[in-house]
């Protein structure tokens, strides 16, 4: 087994990773685990030795690594190995991650420092690409708001209470701010009348939304085909 | 058979196994476990030991089925599977099969069909052939050689099945978490302006308008112009009378922003304020600014 | 926003896939987010080598876009976006590929192409670290699986009583359905004869496994010889 260097099993290792890693977590999880220390130097003096790749192992340890291609740990007389060897320094691991971080300028994806530690993400230039696509559907509007924000379209600039007479129920405040929020509604003015109320009409947003230039781009209600029952009415 | 024969069976086969460790490296560790029933290694073990039915168990488990067996024992005699002794081999068996009858193991039934087989075998090899018809006569053996070469081979496709790289062992999957579209932007409804127009014709038949409905076209341009009017008074106290007309508009947007500016006044939404005679005329909303919170 | 090198985009893609990527199942996804990006991206912006013309598009891409052209708005978060649909051809992702490959030669991970696709994966060498400081053990598997597994790989498609006849004892329901659980074996059809047994064949997903990319690469099979068949060198 060729020596590996420390920036290469903690780039795989974040990688491999579903949760960011912290320096501690990954000095923690950078061990050897070997029950005999004893053909070793003081275990101590372990990551000195290694300074940024493994090849300083020595001894039956060393061998031990060299021969077992797939599994690394060290075994002693067929046992598991019991105390954990760390393989780096916290210094040496701040060093690998700060090496990776550069590796990964300017790549599609980047070592990302968050709160609970290191982890690879896809960079942000890309991030629209890689989205998770809309698992859940678009939420939809309430009838009351569409007839709300069909009121205040043709009839504006409108105050609540003219809406609430002709749809002859109340209007929400959740509704009215919905469509403020969405930008499709503003406060133009206040009307000249006892309790001073807001008069409503739609914004630039709107007719961007609907692809329209003008207000009077809208359908007109006569446009709108009358089912054969109401035929009658049209011509009222 | 008696059961210290049997033993003695177990003790060969384990000493082969011993002498032959380059010949299978997958049975090793089985033999491994085999030899320390009892903390002891199984060669240093008096030939009347009891030896536990679950320690055989394990033993037979190392082979899968009998075809694997008769592997084992033609590798043990250095044979090619070309030159099997049936005989020999068939004595081997048939003591090994012995032994887990000894030892009142449930015997998997191929077993005992393969020893039919061998009895069968054997006894036409010890049938004199009619002398010219050597050639067309085919070899008793030739069948279970088939067999046994064909099973090897797969045995050591699985083998090298087993040393591929492969996942989990040699390459370890990456799927980073991907961004979701919610940390980006909020998904909201769309509407489609049919919606709308269906919501505003179901409403004013509601409300007994609809008889007015022919002058909704015409009069949208003026709602709109007031709109845009209140809006200037929004930014602007003041918005200077000549501003709200646009000549570029022609005639007909002239009309529309004065009828606009008429109906605004009628509605009491604004005022026309003039500081003197032929001053400018000052369009002023008539509740001062308005302010944007709802409500 | 300077614009993205496509093989950026595909890093991404990949390092943020499940499964393994084909060239054409990349070029599906970048359509499929080119409507997605359009509020995130300037048209302006997206690189020219992915404004091809549709001629260059295949299969179930070329139908996307087919079916895109007739409906030139797309809904962006619920607002309209007319935007022209970044595109690359299947020539441009495989030389990002190949890019990539080289890219990442000698890291802690690495692009492999299997059978269903391309994905990262650990690089061989890094792998028993990063098992090790997980404190995972690669699974192991049977003899008797491994070897029902060989035979239908060799010599699929194959009736479990075929196995077994190779085999010389019987197949256990417990591996066969181990093998269907893992993705690596399934049912192709069923053979004419009494009882109508399933035949069996390998997946795409054993050979992802085994980091294979098409069967023939399976080790080849040893050859069958003919037994000796003078009557005198029996031996009996």
């Amino acid at each position: 087994m060729p020596p590996i260097e420390l920036k290469l099993i903690i780039e795989a290792l974040l990688f491999c990773s579903e949760k960011p890693l912290s320096v501690a977590q990954l000095q923690q999880q950078l061990v050897m685990r070997a029950s005999d220390c004893s053909e070793l130097t003081d275990p101590v003096d372990v990551p000195s030795n290694m300074q940024n790749t493994l090849s300083g192992m020595q001894g039956l340890v060393r061998h031990e690594l060299e021969s077992a291609a797939v599994e690394p740990v060290v075994t002693v007389y067929g046992q598991p190995a019991q105390v954990p060897i760390p393989l780096a320094t916290a210094d040496e691991i701040c060093q690998a991650l700060s090496a990776l971080q550069s590796d990964y300028q300017g790549r599609g994806v980047q070592l990302q420092e968050v709160a609970s530690g290191f982890r690879f993400q896809s960079s942000i230039e890309v991030t629209p690409w890689v989205l998770q696509a809309k698992s859940q559907k678009a939420p939809r509007y309430s009838r009351a708001l569409l007839e709300t924000l069909a009121i205040i379209a043709y009839k504006q600039p409108i105050t609540r209470a003219e809406i609430e007479d002709v749809r002859g129920i109340a209007v929400s405040s959740h509704i009215v701010r919905t469509l403020q929020e969405r930008d499709w509604v503003r406060v133009v003015g206040h009307k000249e009348v006892p309790g001073k109320p807001a008069l409503l009409a739609t914004t630039r947003g709107f007719l961007d939304y609907f692809n329209l230039r003008y207000l009077q781009d809208l359908p007109a209600l006569a446009d709108l085909r009358q089912p054969v029952t109401e035929a009658t009415d049209i011509t009222v | 058979m008696s059961a210290s024969l049997a033993v003695q069976q177990v003790i060969t086969l384990h000493q082969d196994i011993d002498l032959n460790q380059s010949s299978s490296i997958e049975e090793i560790p089985e033999m491994e476990i085999f030899a320390l029933i009892n903390g002891q290694p199984l060669r240093q073990m008096p030939q009347d030991l009891y030896i536990p039915p679950e320690a055989l168990e394990v033993f037979l488990e190392t082979f899968e089925g009998p075809l694997d067996l008769l592997l084992y024992l033609i590798k043990k005699q250095n044979l090619d599977i070309l030159e099997i002794k049936v005989a020999e081999i068939t004595r081997q068996y048939m003591d090994y099969v012995a032994l887990m009858e000894a030892f009142q193991l449930e015997l998997v039934a191929e077993y005992l069909v393969m020893a039919a087989t061998l009895g069968e075998i054997k006894s036409r090899c010890l049938l004199p052939r009619p002398p010219g018809a050597e050639a067309d006569e085919a070899d008793p053996r030739q069948a279970l050689i088939e067999r046994l070469q064909n099973y090897e081979r797969f045995k050591k496709a699985a083998e090298q099945l087993d040393h591929l790289p492969r996942c989990e062992r040699e390459y370890l999957p990456i799927n980073l978490p991907r961004p979701l579209q919610a940390d980006i932007a909020e998904i909201l409804p769309t509407i489609l302006l049919e919606d709308l127009l269906s919501a505003f014709k179901e409403v004013i038949e509601r409300a007994g308008l609809y008889e007015h409905h022919h002058i909704f076209r015409e009069p949208l341009s003026i709602r709109e112009r007031m709109t845009r009017i209140l809006a200037a008074l929004q930014r602007q106290a003041l918005l200077p009378f000549a501003e709200v007309f646009d000549v570029k508009e022609g005639r007909q947007g002239v009309v529309v922003s004065f009828i606009a500016i008429l109906e605004l006044i009628k509605e009491s939404l604004i005022e026309i304020v003039q500081a003197a005679l032929f001053a400018p005329i000052y369009l002023v909303a008539k509740t001062g600014i308005a302010c944007d919170a709802p409500d």
